[in-house]
């Protein structure tokens, strides 16, 4: 997991605009290589998103988009919803890091609904998807339960079509390319063939 | 012009069966005082359109939890489980839409606007029952102006003559659904005299504004 | 003229947000009668439109649609040129007054350009005929010329189709209603006749 | 992030044959140093996109009058007769956009909406060769995004993270037009560190401005 968050880390350059998705992908902006300060969007109305408040100084008004309390670095900046999403959408994101139920060989995402189960809502998602100059998905190879998430066709209700352009997992880093996944990176100590099997999309590899 | 009315009167127009827009994103920014009034009201039948319904336990969930509300249009009610389960149990609709979709269709309504294209939610399920548009090459969504009978927001300072100023993530959807409901109401923590906010500070101009509420300082209620 | 204006102002109850067009309109703003308070929208991005500044206290920041010195009154707020079209597109106005070329029985108004001659552009009139809650139109009855400008239609390109509530000229007050135009009233001193003489349209007088 | 830069430099990346934006109201708000470098450089061939052309006489008015534009884009042109004489003339390509709805396309443009529903401009020789819709009975035109290669804005203050402050009615199109354009310079008459702007204070988030120019003090020219 600890080097999942650092790999994914390692995709920015100072001055990027990126939204970090809730779970694994919050955890990156801890983990970013020494000297690369990147900026934070928090879709809920803000630029400039820093760390956790001390204990004591917390603001009511100053929650990140999982609704935890933040703060705002110098520099950073305050907006609504129409402005936030016009950001989103209209590309002004460089980046943006997201979990995922499913991921395909199409660059296809499934993350915000299980029929009959879970439907907690696609939120902001479905916006940072389609408007995000790249979307990279972060996440554990394979369910909790074995199951496979890169897939060659998703099968739950996509959060969108072919947006997705880098899938970063414990096992290792795929690219989405108009040919399929090419597998750019393994997790050190594994193989190939380890990663292919707990994948059902079929994977190229070609280490940069 | 607005005018500053109590809780009670403020909330009296909030009336059964209408369609209610309220500010906040998991509850920040939200009208909580405005929220509980409309609960204790017992209003029922309601249309709420929100980002969510808030986290089980605060104000802005009461309305799911007490049902004052048959039908909700949100982007996400991951954080209040008892919206799921109205959902799961037939008990509740919800329509769940695209967080920057849902906040343009509330501004086109506000602006005027017919309808706004979005590439949002193609080729997903959001684009059932739409019509799909192909701009220079690129399909789109037609979506449509969404409109309330009121809107609850919360803004941290306001003027005599409406003028509404929000603080941080606290604004959200507050400044845009002021603009696209018949009645709109703002629960405010600094209420001051007109000519104390500098017109280039205020978010939400005074005409969108009806009823000014003044946030009651209220007890901490300490266990034991 | 001095009547003209005194009667459109008439048309206001405190409070009316309104949008006063450039020329014979925006004399209105100082012809309210006694305790009217009206609020001012200015298309360039502002409410709370006061008089123009004492000499010496322009401020080049601070100008009107017509683009002369201006003052902002307390209460008054600015904002960018898409809040200010919404308010006016969103129906927020409550009454515009507009000069027009040409304006006809069925509430049509022309008066954005003359082909081949002048066509200085719509600027935000297009939008504000369409979007105030009512349109006035503050014009002479007659063109300089002579010309007739009460039609029973407009030939002259239009700025709006059937948008047009209320007609005050210098020889009287005309509504535009489903079944033609009404004259309301009539410009001491001069009668029923006169007045239709100068009109193509068909008037019917209806006083109140 | 933003970079303060001289004025040759900003105005060295405006080229020939170029679609600019160019922020202000009949002046006011027009980035007027920014301008006079434009023409001074003597770029050609530029399409403006601008509510007006400036008064005859101003920093606005020269691109026109020294023809650095072969289209434009606006929404009134009656404050500068030089214009209509070159319309007139088929010198100069005009394109007359109701106001409105010029500020909403390059909203669009900024925001990734592939258009908007007006009814601005039905029954007028503005619906011309556009597709119109019926939204619950209404008509409405379709309006498509409009973008630009170079805005060039006046802002009242920025911090060096490229953040905007604008002051009265300096705003208008500016910061709808930051939104817009793949590069963004602005003329800012203040600049401060980052961190002396509150974050509810800035009306253009720096990340939209590449280039931060300062206005320059000017000599004032006394006649005799």
């Amino acid at each position: 997991m600890e080097w999942l968050v650092k790999r994914v880390a390692q995709e920015f350059n100072t001055g990027d605009v990126v939204n970090l998705g809730i779970g694994i992908p919050t955890k990156v902006a801890n983990a970013l290589p020494e000297g690369i300060k990147i900026i934070l969007q928090s879709e809920n109305g803000y630029l400039g998103v820093g760390p956790a408040p001390e204990v004591g100084k917390e603001d009511s008004d100053t929650v990140n988009a999982g609704g935890q309390y933040a703060t705002i670095l110098p520099g950073g900046c305050c907006f609504d919803s129409a402005m936030s999403f016009a950001i989103i959408r209209g590309g002004h994101v460089d980046a943006t890091v997201l979990g995922a139920l499913q991921v395909d060989e199409e660059g296809n995402l499934a993350s915000w609904m299980i029929p009959g189960k879970m439907v907690p809502g696609m939120g902001g998602a479905m916006d940072l998807v389609v408007g995000a100059q790249r979307v990279i998905i972060a996440m554990e190879h394979t369910a909790k339960n074995g199951g496979l998430k890169v897939l060659k066709k998703c099968t739950l209700p996509l959060t969108a079509a072919k947006q997705v352009n880098l899938i970063v997992t414990d096992m290792g880093v795929m690219e989405v390319t108009s040919k399929g996944l090419v597998l750019k990176e393994i997790t050190p100590g594994l193989t190939f063939e380890e990663v292919q099997a707990c994948t059902e999309a079929s994977l190229s590899y070609r280490a940069e | 012009m607005a005018q500053l009315v109590s809780l009670e009167e403020a909330i009296s127009k909030v009336q059964h069966g209408m369609t209610l827009m309220v500010g906040g994103f998991i509850g920040c920014g939200a009208p909580d005082q405005l929220l509980e009034e409309v609960c204790q009201k017992g209003v029922k039948e309601l249309t709420l359109i929100a980002n969510d319904t808030g986290i089980l336990g605060d104000a802005m969930s009461q309305l799911i939890v007490q049902r004052c509300v048959s039908k909700l249009i949100a982007t996400h009610i991951g954080t209040n489980k008892e919206t799921g389960r109205q959902m799961s149990a037939d008990e509740l609709e919800v329509k769940l839409v695209p967080q920057g979709t849902l906040v343009e269709q509330i501004r086109a309504a506000g602006a005027g606007l017919g309808g706004i294209l979005t590439p949002t939610g193609i080729g997903t399920i959001v684009e059932e029952g739409k019509q799909k548009l192909v701009v220079n090459g690129t399909e789109y969504l037609l979506e449509l102006p969404v409109h309330a009978n009121v809107a609850l927001l919360k803004a941290y300072k306001a003027d005599m003559a409406g003028n509404l100023v929000y603080r941080r993530a606290a604004r959200n959807f507050n400044p845009i659904m002021a603009m696209a409901a018949d009645l709109v109401i703002a629960q405010v923590e600094h209420i001051v005299e007109v000519g104390e906010i500098d017109p280039d500070e205020v978010m939400t101009p005074g005409i969108f504004v009806d009823y000014l509420v003044q946030k009651q300082p209220r007890e901490v209620t300490n266990a034991g």
